[in-house]
C-alpha cells in the first residue's frame, strides 16, 4: 500500500487567492493511499522544501505529489528535494494548479473543485510511478570529423587543441575543400590560399589528429559517447609512408591530358597527381580510371622513376574501425549545374541558358579558378572557348536559387557577395572591361558586407541591373543576354563575351547516403537538419552528432568557421565528463510480448530501436525482438502508441499511469 | 512613351556624359541604389514620364538621350525634397540642374518648350536689366509662347495693387553684369568650364 | 563692432520685393524701423538668378550670387534676406563654393574678385527669432494676435536641403511657429507646410501650380486655419494671387488671406494697415482682421 | 426541467491530451498571461503527441468525458523530430473509425498550439467547451464503460499467462 504525501502550495497568494488550498488539502487527504496532506505558503522556498523532506522521513512516504506551479517551472526542484530525502526522484509528481487553474479561473468554488480533481489525478498517477534509475553511459573521448574543408579543419583543430584525439576523414586526395579553390575572399579580399594553407599544414602536423584522405565513411554504429565508425581508405596506389612528395612521378607520367576537376576542368593533370600544388598530404594518387597501367597493363613509368619505391599498383582499399564518442559532420556543399537533368528529377536545368553547352557561360567557381593566381590561366580572366580576354562580362545571380520552377526555393546566401567580389576582381584585372550584374535583391547582411557590395558599384564601376535574364544564346563569338531593367521598365540586351552564373549551393553528392549511415535527418534538398533552428543550431537531433558548415545550409566562410568552432565546443562539453547521465524517460521493450513486427523501428525518429535475438539454452534462435537502446532513445513514446501488441513502454509515461489519470476523472 | 529596348555595351553606355553630370552636380550618380524615395516624395512626379529615380537609373546606364528627349527634367520644381530625403546622399536636385544645362548644350532636344522659354527669358532679362521685371517677363512670355490671353484677368488687378510695375530702370552698374556673362562664355569657349 | 543690443544689417530685398511683393518690402522696412533694427539696402544689387538660373546654368547662378555677396560687403553687418528663393540661392552659393574648389575658381574668374564666403546670410525669420530673440519680440508686442489661427507655410526653399540653409530642422521646423506664438497668435498643426506650391511654374505651367497649391490650401483649411503665413514672394503669389483661380477650378471656397511674416509681426507690433501694405493682398484680409479685432 | 435549461446548466467534462513542449507550454503561457477560460478542462501531459494512443481517447469518453482535445506542436516543430506527424496520420485514421462507430466528431478536437499561442489555447478550450455544452452529455459509451475494465496493466495471472505465451 502506498503512503502518498500531498503538498499544496499557496504560491504567496497566486494560488490561494482563487483556490481554497486548505479545503483542497483536506479533501485530497481522504483519497485512498494518501497518508499525509498539507498546505504551505511557498513550497519551493527553503523551509517549504524542508517541510517536504521532513514529511517524507517522518511519515515514511512512498510517493509525493506537489500541487503548485507548472512542472516546467519546479519539477526539477522538487524531484531533487525528494531525492535528497532518500526517495527516487521519479516518485514525485507535480500537479499544476497555478498556470492551469488559479490563474485562469476567477470563480473560487469552480477553481477549488478543479484543483481537487487535478491533484486527484496526479495522486492516481503517482501510485503507478516506478523507481527509475538514472541512466549513465561511458564516453569515448575521441572525435570523428567528416569532411576536410574549412569547417572540418577548424573543428578538428579546435577539438585537437583541447587535447582530444580527432579522426579527420576526407573523400578527396587532399584536404582543403572548396576554400582551397577560391581566389580571394570577401569582404576583405584576402587571398584564400594564404589563409587556408597554414591551417591545412597544422592539421597534417597535429599530434592529436589522425588524417585519412581519399577515404569515406563506410558504416556507423553505436550511440552518443560510443560510436564505432568504419572508414574505407581507398587505394591510393602510392604508399604514404614511403612517398617523399618529390613529384617526379607526375612530371614523368605520359598520360597528361586528364581534365583537372580541381580547376573545374579548365586545365589538365597527369594520371598520377595531387589535386593542387599545396595539397595536404602531398602524396599523389593514381587515378586508376585514366591510368594506362591500370587500363592496359602497360606503362609503369611512375613506379620506375619513384626513388623511394612508393608506387604500389597492388594496393587495396583498407577498412579501419575507429571508436569515437562524438561526430562532427562537415561535408560541405556542391554547386548546382544548369545542365539538363534526367527526366523526373526534382531539380531542373536551365534550357534557356543553354544547358551548359555555351562554352563561355561558366559558373562562379570556374571564375574563381580563372581569377586565382595558382589557377589554370595564372590569374588571367580568359574565355574557355578561345582564350581571349572578355571585355563585356555579365554576371547573373540566383541561378537555381530562389527558383521554385527549377526545384530550389532557398536563397544560397553567398552569391550576392561573391558576385560583387567577382566584379571587383574582373575590374582589377581587365581595366577596359565592363561588368554587368543581373540581380533580384542584393542580400548583404554581414559585417562590412553591404559596404563591399556598394564599393563594387560606386568605385569598381560594375553596372547592376535589377531584373532577371530571360535567355542566353550564342551569336557569333558573343553571347546575347536578354534581360530587363525593372527600374526603368524596359528590356535590356547585352552582347557579352563571357557570362558567369551564380549557381545555387547544394549539399555534397551522397549527403543523403551519409545521413542514413549516421542516422541523422535531412531536408528535401539533403541539407542536414539541426535539432532546433534557433536554440540548438549545431546539434543533430541524434545525440552525439554535430553539424558544421554548408552541409547544414548555405554558409559563407565566417559563418562556417563560427559553426565549426561551436560544434567543437559542443564536442568538448560532451568530453568534459567521463560518463553521460540522462533522464531515464526512455522506452523499454517487454520482450515476452514483442512479436518482432518492428513497426516501432519504422516510427522511431532516433534510430534507437535495434534487433535483438532471443535464444534458448541450446542457443537456438527463438525469435527476434525489438530492443530500445537507452543511450539513443529520445523518449517521445511514438513507439508505444504504435506497438500493436503493447510490448513497448515509455518509462514515466506508461499506459498504466495514463489510464490511472483518466480513470480518476 | 517609347519603350525601346536598351542595348548595353561600352559604346551605348555614355559614361563621359555621366562624368559631366557628376562634375556639374558634384554628386555621385553610381551611388544611387534605387530605393525610390525621391520619386515617393516628388511633388512633380505625376507630371513626369520618367519619375526621378528612373532618371537616375537611366543616367547610371548612360542612357541620357532617353532623359533629355523627355520632359521630366523640365518638370522638376527644384524643391529639393529628393536631395533632402535621399538615404544615400545623392543630390538629385543638382543632378537635375546638370541635366538641364546639358540639355541646353545639346540644343534642347526636349519638346517641353514653355518651361525652357520661361527660363531663357528670365536669363535674358537679367543680362539686359540686371534685375527681374515680372510684367515684362510675363508679357514677353505670353507673346512668344503664343498664349496672348493667358492670365489676362490677373493683369489689371495686379497693376492696380501695385504688383506689376510698368516702368523700370536699369541698374547703374550694368557693365558688370554683362562682364560676368561674357567671362563665363569665354571660359566655356576655352574649355575652362562646362 | 556693433554693440550687442543694437542690430544692423545689410539688406538684400531681391527682385520680387521691388515688384509683385512690394508689400513684403514695405512691411519689412517698417517692422525693422519699429523694432530699431538697422537695415541698409545693398547698393546696385543684381538679381540672384533665382530658380531659372541654377536650373540651366549653375555657374551663372553661382556667379550672380557671388557678385551680390561681394556687393553686400560694402555695407556693414550681416546680410538680411527676405525672399526665401534669394536666401536659398545665396546660402547654396556659399555652401557649394566652400566645398568645391574647382567651381570656386571658375566663379572667382567670372566675377573677377574673391568670393566672400565668411559673411553671414540671414533670413528675416532668423533675425527675428534668434538675433532679436523671442523675448525681445514679445516685449515689442503692442497688440497680440490672440485668436488668430495661422497656418505657417515654409515651402521648399527655407529649410531644404540638409546642411545648406541651416535655418531650422529640415523636416520639422518650428521657427515660424515660434515667432508667431511670441506675438500672441495661435498656430495650427497641418500636413502641407513643407510641400511645394509649384513655384516658378506659375509662368510656364500654371496648371501645375493650381494643382499643388490647391492641396496646400485644402490642408490649411482642413486644419482650421484662418489664414496662411509665408516668407517667400513666390509662395505668396501662388497661394494668394492664384487663389481665386484655384477656387474656380476646384469649385471650392477658401477666402484664406495669405500674409507675409512681416505683416503679421508688424500688426502685432502696432503698425497700421497702410504701413504693412495689407491693401496689396489679393485675398482681402480685412474681414478676418476685423472679426478678430486686430484692425 | 425543460430540455433547453438542462442543456444550459450542463457542465461538460473536457479532457485535453497535450504534448509537453508546445501545447502544455502554451497553456502555461495562458496562465502567466492571466487569460480566462472555462474550468471544464483537465490536462494530461505527454512527452509528444506521438505517444498518444487513440485508446486513451476512447478511454476518456468511456470515463465520462464529453469532449476530448488533442493538441501538439505545429507540423515541423516537433521536439522529437516527427512524433506529431505520426500522431496526425494516426488520428486521421482514428477519426474515420469514430465516425464509422457513430461518435459525433464535434466532441473531438485536434489542433496545433505552440508554446507561444496562449491565446489560441484559450480560444480552443472555450470553443470546445461551449460546443460540447450545446451537444449535451456524452452517453454513447456508458454501456461500454460497464463492460470494459482493463486498466492497461497486466493485473491478473490469466493476462500474464496470455502474454507469456505469445
Amino acid at each position: 500500500m502506498s503512503r502518498i504525501g500531498v503538498f499544496i502550495c499557496h504560491c504567496g497568494e497566486n494560488i490561494s487567492r482563487t483556490v481554497d488550498v486548505e479545503r483542497v488539502a483536506a479533501l485530497v487527504g481522504t483519497l485512498p493511499g494518501v497518508a499525509f496532506s498539507t498546505d504551505y505558503k511557498y513550497m519551493c522556498s527553503d523551509p517549504g522544501q524542508g517541510l517536504l523532506k521532513k514529511a517524507i522521513q517522518e511519515q515514511r512516504l512512498s510517493h509525493v505529489v506537489v500541487a503548485a506551479c507548472s512542472p516546467r517551472m519546479h519539477e526539477k526542484t522538487f524531484r531533487k528535494a525528494v531525492e535528497s530525502a532518500g526517495l527516487n526522484p521519479f516518485l514525485c509528481e507535480m500537479a499544476n494548479i497555478r498556470e492551469h487553474c488559479s490563474w485562469v479561473h476567477e470563480d473560487r468554488d469552480e477553481a477549488t473543485a478543479k484543483a481537487v480533481e487535478i491533484v486527484g489525478m496526479m495522486v492516481e498517477r503517482v501510485k503507478k510511478n516506478r523507481v527509475l534509475p538514472t541512466i549513465t553511459v561511458p564516453v569515448t573521448k575521441r572525435s570523428l570529423v567528416i569532411g576536410g574543408g574549412i569547417a572540418g579543419i577548424q573543428a578538428a583543430l579546435d577539438i585537437a587543441d583541447a587535447g582530444h584525439e580527432v579522426v579527420l576523414v576526407e573523400r578527396e586526395p587532399s584536404i582543403g575543400g572548396h576554400m582551397a579553390q577560391l581566389s580571394e575572399t570577401f569582404p576583405t579580399l584576402d587571398c584564400s590560399q594564404c589563409i587556408m594553407t597554414p591551417k591545412m599544414v597544422d592539421v597534417a602536423n597535429h599530434p592529436k589528429i589522425t588524417l585519412y584522405t581519399y577515404a569515406e565513411i563506410e558504416q556507423v554504429e553505436g550511440y552518443i559517447g560510443n560510436f564505432q565508425v568504419t572508414v574505407r581508405k581507398k587505394a591510393r596506389s602510392v604508399d604514404e609512408d614511403k612517398c617523399t612528395g618529390c613529384g617526379v612521378c607526375m612530371t614523368k607520367c605520359p598520360q597528361k591530358k586528364i581534365p583537372n576537376t580541381f580547376d573545374r576542368n579548365l586545365g589538365m593533370r597527369p594520371a598520377i597527381y595531387v589535386p593542387f600544388p599545396q595539397a595536404v598530404p602531398n602524396t599523389p594518387v593514381i587515378d586508376r580510371e585514366n591510368c594506362t597501367k591500370f587500363k592496359t597493363g602497360k606503362c609503369g613509368v611512375c613506379q620506375k622513376v619513384c626513388g623511394p619505391g612508393a608506387v604500389d599498383y597492388e594496393q587495396e582499399d583498407q577498412l579501419i574501425v575507429e571508436p569515437v564518442g562524438a561526430i562532427v559532420v562537415a561535408t560541405g556543399f556542391d554547386l548546382y549545374s544548369i545542365e539538363e537533368k534526367p527526366k523526373g528529377s526534382p531539380i531542373k536545368g536551365y534550357g534557356e541558358f543553354g544547358h551548359g553547352k555555351i562554352p563561355d557561360v561558366i559558373d562562379g567557381m570556374t571564375f574563381e579558378r580563372l581569377a586565382s593566381a595558382s589557377g589554370p590561366t595564372g590569374g588571367k580572366i580568359l574565355r574557355p572557348s578561345d582564350g581571349r580576354e572578355p571585355k563585356q562580362i555579365v554576371f547573373i545571380q540566383c541561378v537555381g536559387s530562389r527558383a521554385r520552377e527549377k526545384g530550389i526555393s532557398y536563397c544560397s546566401k553567398i552569391c550576392c557577395m561573391y558576385t560583387a567580389k567577382h566584379t571587383m576582381l574582373y575590374h582589377h584585372k581587365v581595366h577596359d572591361g565592363q561588368a554587368y550584374v543581373f540581380f533580384m535583391d542584393a542580400r548583404t547582411p554581414g559585417k562590412s558586407y553591404d559596404e563591399f557590395w556598394r564599393r563594387s558599384i560606386e568605385e569598381e564601376e560594375a553596372v547592376y541591373i535589377r531584373g532577371m535574364v530571360s535567355r542566353l544564346y550564342q551569336k557569333g563569338d558573343k553571347i546575347v543576354v536578354m534581360g530587363s531593367d525593372i527600374a526603368v521598365g524596359v528590356q535590356v540586351e547585352i552582347e557579352a563575351d563571357m557570362v558567369v552564373l551564380a549557381t545555387a549551393v547544394q549539399p555534397q553528392k551522397g549527403a543523403d547516403t551519409l545521413a542514413q549511415k549516421l542516422g541523422i535527418s535531412y531536408d528535401k534538398y539533403h541539407f542536414y537538419s539541426e535539432a532546433h533552428a534557433k536554440l540548438r543550431p549545431v546539434e543533430c537531433a541524434t545525440a552525439g552528432i554535430y553539424l558544421a558548415g554548408a552541409c547544414q545550409g548555405p554558409k559563407d566562410i565566417p559563418d562556417t568557421v563560427s559553426q565549426a568552432s561551436a560544434a567543437a565546443a559542443k564536442v568538448m562539453t560532451l568530453f568534459a565528463k567521463d560518463k553521460l547521465e540522462r533522464e531515464p524517460i526512455v522506452a523499454r521493450v517487454r520482450e515476452a510480448g514483442c512479436v518482432g513486427c518492428f513497426y516501432c523501428q519504422k516510427v522511431c525518429p532516433y534510430g534507437a530501436v535495434e534487433e535483438k535475438e532471443i535464444r534458448d539454452r541450446q542457443g537456438n534462435l527463438v525469435k527476434v525482438v525489438a530492443y530500445v537502446n537507452p543511450g539513443v532513445c529520445g523518449g517521445c513514446g511514438t513507439c508505444q502508441a504504435t506497438c500493436p501488441s503493447k510490448s513497448v513502454e515509455l518509462d514515466g509515461y506508461t499506459d498504466e499511469q495514463i489510464v490511472a489519470m483518466i480513470e480518476a476523472l | 512613351m517609347k519603350k525601346k529596348k536598351m542595348l548595353l555595351s561600352a559604346e551605348t553606355m555614355d559614361i563621359s556624359f555621366v562624368r559631366k553630370v557628376e562634375a556639374l552636380s558634384g554628386t555621385s550618380v553610381r551611388r544611387c541604389f534605387q530605393c525610390g524615395k525621391c520619386s515617393a516624395g516628388c511633388p512633380m512626379a505625376t507630371f513626369m514620364e520618367h519619375p526621378p529615380n528612373r532618371v537616375v537609373r537611366l543616367l547610371q546606364l548612360g542612357q541620357w538621350r532617353r532623359i533629355l528627349e523627355g520632359r521630366s527634367i523640365w518638370y522638376c520644381a527644384s524643391c529639393e525634397t529628393c536631395s533632402t530625403r535621399c538615404p544615400n546622399k545623392v543630390h538629385l536636385a543638382s543632378i537635375m540642374d546638370a541635366l538641364r544645362k546639358l540639355s541646353w548644350d545639346a540644343e534642347g532636344p526636349s519638346k517641353e518648350s514653355y518651361v525652357q522659354l520661361a527660363n531663357k527669358l528670365f536669363l535674358q532679362n537679367i543680362r539686359t536689366y540686371g534685375r527681374q521685371y515680372e510684367m515684362r517677363l510675363a508679357a514677353v512670355f505670353n507673346v512668344k509662347s503664343g498664349q496672348f490671353l493667358k492670365d489676362l484677368m490677373l493683369g489689371p488687378k495686379l497693376i492696380t495693387k501695385g504688383k506689376l510695375k510698368v516702368f523700370h530702370q536699369k541698374n547703374k552698374n550694368m557693365t558688370e553684369i554683362e562682364k560676368i556673362f561674357s567671362r563665363i562664355e569665354a571660359m566655356r569657349e576655352n574649355g575652362e568650364a562646362l | 563692432m556693433t554693440p550687442k543690443n543694437i542690430l544692423k544689417y545689410a539688406y538684400y530685398p531681391g527682385c520680387s520685393l521691388h515688384a509683385s511683393a512690394g508689400e513684403y518690402d514695405l512691411s519689412t522696412r517698417e517692422l525693422f524701423k519699429k523694432l530699431n533694427i538697422g537695415l541698409t539696402e545693398v547698393p546696385d544689387w543684381f538679381c540672384c538668378g533665382a530658380t531659372p538660373a541654377h536650373n540651366v546654368d549653375e555657374l551663372l547662378s553661382l556667379s550672380l550670387c557671388a557678385k551680390n555677396l561681394e556687393l553686400a560687403e560694402q555695407v556693414d553687418g550681416d546680410l538680411a534676406v527676405a525672399c526665401a528663393a534669394c536666401f536659398s540661392r545665396l546660402k547654396t552659393t556659399q555652401h557649394v563654393l566652400g566645398e568645391n574648389a574647382v567651381k570656386r575658381k571658375q566663379v572667382e574668374k567670372a566675377i573677377d574678385a574673391p568670393v566672400p564666403l565668411s559673411g553671414n546670410v540671414k533670413h528675416l525669420l532668423d533675425i527675428l527669432a534668434r538675433d532679436l530673440g523671442l523675448e525681445r519680440l514679445e516685449q515689442a508686442v503692442a497688440k497680440p494676435l490672440s485668436g488668430l489661427k495661422v497656418a505657417c507655410y515654409y515651402g521648399c526653399l527655407l529649410t531644404r536641403p540638409n546642411d545648406v540653409p541651416n535655418l531650422d530642422c529640415v523636416e520639422a521646423p518650428t521657427i515660424m511657429e515660434d515667432v508667431l506664438k511670441a506675438v500672441g497668435a495661435e498656430t495650427v498643426a497641418w500636413s502641407h507646410r513643407l510641400e511645394c506650391c509649384g513655384a516658378n511654374f506659375t509662368l510656364s505651367r500654371p496648371g501645375v501650380v493650381i494643382q499643388l497649391s490647391h492641396a496646400i490650401l485644402d490642408s490649411a483649411k482642413a486644419a482650421g486655419a484662418d489664414c496662411i503665413m509665408v516668407a517667400c514672394p513666390l509662395c505668396h503669389g501662388n497661394l494668394d494671387i492664384r487663389q481665386k483661380e484655384i477656387e474656380g477650378v476646384y469649385n471650392a471656397l477658401y477666402a484664406m488671406p495669405v500674409f507675409y511674416i512681416t505683416q503679421l509681426v508688424g500688426l502685432a507690433a502696432g503698425l497700421g494697415a497702410d504701413k504693412l501694405g495689407l491693401d496689396a493682398l489679393i485675398v482681402n484680409p480685412m474681414p478676418l482682421l476685423k472679426e478678430k479685432g486686430l484692425v | 426541467m425543460p430540455m433547453e435549461e438542462q442543456m444550459h446548466s450542463f457542465e461538460p467534462k473536457i479532457i485535453a491530451f497535450v504534448c509537453t513542449w508546445c501545447t502544455y507550454a502554451g497553456a502555461d503561457l495562458a496562465g502567466t498571461s492571466r487569460m480566462q477560460y472555462p474550468a471544464n478542462v483537465r490536462v494530461l501531459k505527454f512527452p509528444c503527441t506521438g505517444r498518444i494512443d487513440p485508446v486513451f481517447i476512447l478511454k476518456a469518453f468511456q470515463q465520462g468525458a464529453d469532449g476530448v482535445l488533442v493538441s501538439g506542436c505545429h507540423p515541423g516543430d516537433c521536439h522529437y523530430i516527427a512524433g506529431n506527424f505520426h500522431a496526425r496520420r494516426r488520428f486521421a485514421v482514428f477519426r474515420k473509425l469514430l465516425e464509422f462507430v457513430g461518435v459525433d466528431l464535434g466532441r473531438l478536437q485536434f489542433s496545433w498550439v505552440s508554446a507561444a499561442e496562449g491565446g489560441k489555447w484559450v480560444e480552443m478550450v472555450t470553443d470546445l467547451t461551449e460546443r460540447v455544452r450545446g451537444m449535451g452529455p456524452m452517453r454513447d459509451f456508458e454501456e461500454l464503460a460497464l463492460e470494459e475494465q482493463w486498466s492497461g496493466a497486466i493485473t491478473t495471472p490469466e493476462l500474464q499467462e496470455a502474454y507469456d505465451s505469445i
